[in-house]
């Protein structure tokens, strides 16, 4: 119970880092630590006490097996997070070279 | 290995990636090959062949690295690993479903063994490995052009 | 090979074309546009096709099981009355754009890359629609998303960089509340099918968790639906867009990411309760009012457009969230609707960029004499968009309206009416500084768009025209099957379990 | 109990990560957090993850490091303004007061009610032929996921490189 709400702790302090923070890089840094607490949310919803990693040993039939398939979503989990996470960081770069800086409030080209 | 000291990093690196890289894309090709059964698999095979290129490019610089890979040959590489992802799947619609693994199951324990799965593995190690390489030649390319 | 087979064929098509463009794009010279028109033509037959073969299969259900697995254990794909309307929408509207944009992308460099991620982006809501499995819906969620992200700083100007990079940080954060909620409802019901969850959830009773899982999934779906508290990124993020890029976007995926996931979870899983409703009324009654107040400020034409897409999302949600037969039929039809009026209207805007230019409509003037098949394309899109009796928009509009009175919400109905003609009002503003009026010199020479751009908006004005016949009773299945569907709420699973087990 | 201390020296780095002024150090400082998460999910008895996260770790610090590396670093001014603190601090504490109520009613950690994973662990090696379970989900019970995993990479790199072209658009005539 308190390593759920530990968890949802460390998700609050990437939300806090995405909507505070005027530097686009550091907007990217709360993403990243957003998608780190959320992935370790769904990988603690499948720990069982002394369980065993899923892999069958060739001579012992294992029963006690920790739930593979949050493990198996959550592998997909991250590297959706990489893709999105790059995808930010070049249109970050993009942006440095377009308007030369990374903060946020400057760069108000848009009208409306 | 061209090692000529302008590009890339110190010669004390160089040499050491000189050794290192063989071994990197080694262990790499074999998380892909031992997917299904030691940990690890297409994904974390592919991403750790793009580091050992990655690597490369910055130990010797950029030019030793795309002489190896060019750009646009990454993303046909890359579009090739998808399209043999879908095709092993497209295999599944011969008998019944769609993502069916036809081929023999064989005994568990030894390397050919788990019908489509180690295919699969290969076709994402390929894909995964060639594209973020690609991503990493895009940044660093647009870097030396401005 | 069962009937059901159909199915997959809406994910294979667009990925395969897809990575067959960004192969052999750059080769052989109009290889991705022949790809492209293939793709999309074959999906919307096959849209089509779906529809009849649903006709005829039994319980108006159609199960497919990926892999040979049975649903609980396998992922399997779900083609139902909901799913099929949503399915025609989109490769409709698709199919037009993709005509538009052979000629409209001429502007732009590295044709082949546009049109791969357009493919992928109509593959991840093909892919989104007929999925039976929650955590699917998030992957095909993500790839439409990403894919709609690159698309939108397609031009690498300033502006859609920025619009960009706003849009791809709202959207990522709302991905991390629903995979959070995802995560809850694993761990509360140990299973990712859709139809099981259900079953699960309607017999295992809970105090805090569905409402605390309900909020996350409104707070996501909703940002990515554009609702009012969370509308910021799109009046940035669609007129930056390319035109046939932001007729996507406005008419078909804030729908397909946005609406329909919040149906399905909502009326599907969850089991909506009344309390939802409400909200969802609520939401959606401010949703048009303040789309409509913030658009009559705008001389930007397609930052305008944008800020109705906000108010005509609130009329669908609107009549969604009453929860009687007859609103669901108003707002589905109403989304039905809109998304083939709105691509409409940023089709036209894209044409007037590509001929003059610029989008602003204090210097374009006078067109329609230069321009006669836009200038009229443009009016039957205003005039059905703001509710004029022969189109289709006042036929779902009316439905809208008359449902709320019969609820008894009178509040509502009178913000529905004020916005129909404040919406009026702001499209009349714009056909006639577009259109009517004087022409300013330096665009004396401009030309008509060219064939394939006029050929889709004509087509879909006739759909506008025509849309009001869905409602005689011989094509009423259409929308009825979808109605059901979601009136059938929680029963969902037992029609699919059931299915499944066949 | 290490996992306990993990999660705060999470919870601490990610802090550090987001008020410390030089970007640099912050990417250091996220650097710390991933790592810290690959250890966690070797505690939580899941190799694969602690492969994948560790490699995609470093990659994601290998482009941040890229795109902050010569790049000004300024001074940066402390947040926006104070209703933007305000709003966000309350919605955070809201969050947490409405999860705690919701986390109660959640199975008890390390107790996974797991009734559809039990067949993937019975016949998880015999149908499919895979000895790692993770694998034969991933590949075989729920490929289609993979599907959609390999076009979410396609995607993003594509996307990345029509975002990193260097003409946008043709200059009109």
């Amino acid at each position: 119970m308190i390593l759920y709400f530990l968890c949802l702790i460390l998700f609050c302090v990437g939300l806090y880092g995405v909507l505070r923070k005027r530097n686009i890089v550091k907007m990217i840094i709360g993403l990243g630590i957003m998608e780190y607490a959320m992935n370790l949310f769904f990988v603690l919803m499948g720990y069982r006490f002394h369980g065993r990693a899923p892999i069958d040993a060739k001579d012992q039939n294992i029963l006690n097996m920790v739930d593979p398939l949050p493990q198996a979503l959550v592998l997909t989990s991250i590297v959706i997070g990489l893709g999105v996470t790059a995808l930010v960081i070049s249109i970050a770069i993009r942006i440095y070279e377009k308007y030369g800086t990374f903060d946020i409030t400057k760069i108000k080209r848009l009208k409306g | 290995m061209i090692n000529n000291p302008e590009t890339g990093m110190t010669l004390i690196v160089k040499t050491i990636t000189r050794l290192t890289v063989g071994l990197i894309l080694l262990f790499g090709i074999y998380i892909i090959l031992h997917g299904h059964l030691s940990p690890g698999g297409g994904f974390a095979g592919g991403v750790i062949v793009a580091l050992s290129f990655v690597h490369l490019m910055l130990a010797f610089g950029k030019d030793v690295a795309v002489s190896r890979v060019s750009k646009n040959l990454a993303s046909n590489l890359e579009s090739i690993g998808a399209m043999m992802f879908l095709l092993v799947a497209l295999l599944g619609f011969l008998r019944g479903s769609f993502f069916l693994n036809i081929l023999a199951k064989g005994s568990p324990f030894n390397l050919f063994s788990a019908g489509t799965i180690p295919l699969s593995n290969i076709a994402i190690g390929i894909k995964v490995g060639v594209g973020l390489f690609a991503i990493f030649l895009a940044l660093v390319v647009l870097e030396r052009s401005k | 090979m069962n009937s059901a087979t159909i199915i997959p064929l809406f994910v294979i098509i667009p990925l395969a074309a897809a990575f067959l463009i960004s192969l052999v794009g750059k080769f052989i010279k109009r290889s991705s546009e022949t790809i492209i028109f293939i793709s999309s033509l074959a999906l919307l037959s096959f849209s089509l096709y779906a529809r009849f073969l649903l006709n005829s299969s039994a319980g108006k259900i159609m199960i497919y099981k990926i892999g040979g697995w049975t649903p609980p254990f396998g992922i399997c794909m779900v083609l139902d009355g909901l799913s099929c309307f949503m399915l025609i929408t989109v490769n409709l509207i698709a199919f037009f754009v993709a005509v538009y944009s052979l000629p409209y992308m001429e502007q732009y460099t590295d044709k082949p890359k546009f049109f791969t991620l357009f493919s992928l982006m109509v593959c991840g809501m093909n892919g989104l629609i007929i999925t039976g499995d929650l955590f699917n819906l998030f992957v095909f969620l993500e790839i439409a998303s990403i894919a709609s992200y690159a698309l939108v700083a397609f031009g690498t100007e300033a502006e859609e960089l920025e619009a960009s990079f706003k849009y791809a940080i709202m959207g990522s954060v709302a991905s991390t509340f629903i995979f959070i909620g995802i995560a809850f409802l694993y761990s509360f019901t140990s299973t990712l099918n859709m139809a099981d969850m259900a079953r699960v959830l309607s017999n295992k009773q809970n105090e805090w968790v569905i409402p605390f899982v309900g909020v996350l999934f409104l707070m996501g779906f909703g940002l990515k639906s554009a609702l009012v508290p969370f509308h910021a990124w799109l009046p940035d993020a669609h007129p930056s867009a390319p035109a046939s890029i932001s007729a996507m976007l406005s008419g078909v995926l804030i729908k397909t990411l946005g609406i329909y996931s919040l149906i399905r979870i909502f009326f599907n899983i969850i089991g909506a309760t009344q309390g939802y409703l409400t909200v969802l009324m609520f939401l959606g009654a401010i949703s048009m009012i303040v789309g409509v107040v913030l658009a009559l400020s705008q001389w930007d034409l397609k930052r305008l457009l944008a800020y109705h897409s906000i108010s005509q999302i609130g009329y669908v949600i609107l009549g969604i969230g009453l929860g009687t037969p007859l609103g669901i039929l108003g707002g589905l039809f109403h989304l039905f609707n809109h998304s083939v009026f709105k691509s409409l209207l940023f089709l036209n805007s894209g044409a007037v960029d590509y001929a003059t230019g610029t989008r602003d409509l204090k210097e374009t003037g006078g067109l329609g004499k230069l321009m006669p098949v836009t200038a009229k394309t443009n009016l039957v899109a205003s005039m059905s968009i703001a509710g004029i009796p022969p189109f289709n928009g006042f036929f779902s509009k009316a439905i809208i309206i008359i449902a709320c009175l019969q609820k008894g919400n009178f509040g509502y109905a009178i913000c529905a009416v004020i916005g129909s003609i404040l919406t009026l009002a702001s499209f009349m503003k714009v056909q006639k500084f577009a259109f009517l009026g004087e022409i300013k010199d330096k665009f004396k020479n401009i030309k008509e768009a060219p064939f394939a751009m006029l050929f889709s908006m004509v087509c879909l004005a006739i759909i506008c025209i025509f849309g009001g016949l869905l409602l005689i009773p011989s094509l009423r299945f259409f929308l009825d099957d979808a109605v059901a569907v979601i009136l059938k709420g929680t029963g969902y699973a037992g029609v699919v379990l059931e299915a499944a087990a066949k | 109990m290490e996992l306990h201390i993990l999660l705060i020296f999470m919870i601490f780095a990610a802090i550090v990560a987001i008020e410390v002024k030089d970007l640099l150090s912050s990417v250091i400082a996220v650097g710390a957090v991933g790592f810290a998460l690959c250890l966690a999910f070797l505690v939580l008895k899941a190799p694969d993850l602690a492969i994948t996260q560790l490699v995609v770790e470093i990659l994601c610090l290998i482009i941040l490091i890229r795109a902050t590396i010569n790049k000004d670093l300024p001074l940066v001014i402390e947040g926006r303004w104070v209703f933007n603190a305000l709003s966000t601090l309350g919605f955070i504490a809201v969050f947490l007061l409405f999860s705690w109520l919701a986390l109660r009613e959640l199975p008890r950690f390390g107790e996974p009610i797991m009734e559809v994973v039990k067949k993937y662990l019975q016949e998880g090696v015999s149908k499919t032929g895979a000895v790692n379970i993770v694998t034969a989900v991933i590949l075989d019970f729920r490929a289609y996921d993979t599907l959609g995993e390999a076009t979410v990479l396609f995607t993003s790199v594509i996307g990345i490189m029509a975002i990193l072209r260097k003409p946008g658009r043709k200059k009109k005539e």
